[in-house]
């Protein structure tokens, strides 16, 4: 599964990732992602999480071969 | 209209955002050629917004912003905010870019422009696009201060 | 700044309004001039209303406007209007022009430029600046209709 | 006292035109205008008027020389 995160999840995560462990959903995912960096907590409980065609909620199944972008609270403008 | 010798854009036409005009893009905003793009003759207002880059935050003296955005995701969404606010208020068009990268203080970082028949409308959707654009878009304002920090921003810019 | 290339105005140049710029005039309103007039570094909001002649009004079709003014009170009027609306949102620019003679479809009859920290003083200035200009200032519409009639206007254009 | 009427009110009286008749106030001076053109009365009473150095009210002492202009309800915009 590739991981792709954005703006300050940087400051946690290198910006594009491979996740090895396997995760189902985001909750399992999220759990992955504390396992590299349990300092993370926080920032990913703000963010939402999408796939190529759009946002996913935490029932989404998530497949292997899946990029999934994790999105932190937006500060456009 | 925004000069005499320029004509009016049939309705079929700018009515919707144009191809050539990206939601996002790296590129420095051209104000001049969005609001061409925003005339319309049945439009009696024409409203602009521009988030520019301040010279401070919080007391902070800011040297520059970097902006970064998922674009794909962050196209859509803005594609699909501007049809749902040119329904609601009956816009003639509606156009929004938002620029990524570099930017210098007093650059602008984004732009709405609204069209509408009468001025409440134009205000009000530009608000609300404006709005939607800074709080569910995929798009990350980082300042950059000139004490050499670094701050990803939560809060507003404007 | 519209244009990466303009450089900011000082504080004291853009808070007053430039002499150069004519409250009321006769000639095609310079939307892109009076912007960059409008820039200032400590401004996150910039927020411009144009208000365009449309093609036709409660149903009749308008062939094209035509604008009088008692200019002196009418400049006067304007001035106080921008200054009070400076002092009360805090504004680090306020512009407005009106054009008077025979304008077409699709021309722009009036802008205000407001510039603030944040938007929401930026758009409830200039808000508050064209209501006023509409209702209070001695400007006037004539409506000149395609069937070859003509109507002093007490309705607002938008 | 020269009169200067704007818009509307030049369907009933022309631009400008020099007032013979005497009025001391706006109240007199509606009275004479009136004396002109009798059909005027609806537009003059929402009128608003100006001397030179701005807007006057109804208390007002008109001179005999004095420029006064006459300003119908604003429709810019």
């Amino acid at each position: 599964m590739k991981i792709h995160v954005y703006a300050k999840l940087k400051d946690y995560f290198s910006p594009e990732f491979e996740l090895d462990a396997v995760a189902h959903n985001t909750d399992e995912l999220k759990l992955r992602l504390l396992e590299i960096n349990g300092e993370a907590g926080q920032i990913l409980d703000s963010c939402r999480f999408a796939i190529e065609e759009g946002f996913i909620d935490h029932d989404h199944k998530l497949k292997e071969n899946d990029t999934v972008i994790i999105i932190p609270p937006s500060s456009g403008g | 209209m925004i000069r005499s010798s320029s004509s009016p854009l049939p309705a079929e036409v700018s009515n919707v955002l144009p191809e050539s005009i990206r939601v996002v893009t790296g590129d420095p905003l051209d104000i001049v050629s969005l609001l061409r793009q925003a005339h319309h003759p049945g439009a009696g207002a024409v409203v602009l917004f521009s988030g520019e880059v301040r010279d401070s935050n919080k007391g902070r003296e800011v040297a520059y912003l970097e902006y970064e955005s998922h674009v794909p995701l962050a196209e859509k969404m803005v594609h699909d905010i501007l049809d749902e606010a040119r329904e609601k208020w009956g816009l003639k068009a509606a156009i929004a870019q938002h620029r990524i990268g570099k930017l210098a203080i007093g650059q602008s970082a984004v732009v709405v422009i609204t069209a509408a028949a009468h001025r409440r409308e134009a205000y009000e959707a530009n608000q609300h696009i404006i709005h939607r654009i800074k709080h569910e878009v995929p798009i990350w304002k980082c300042e950059y201060f000139s004490d050499g920090t670094h701050q990803w921003g939560n809060n507003c810019n404007c």
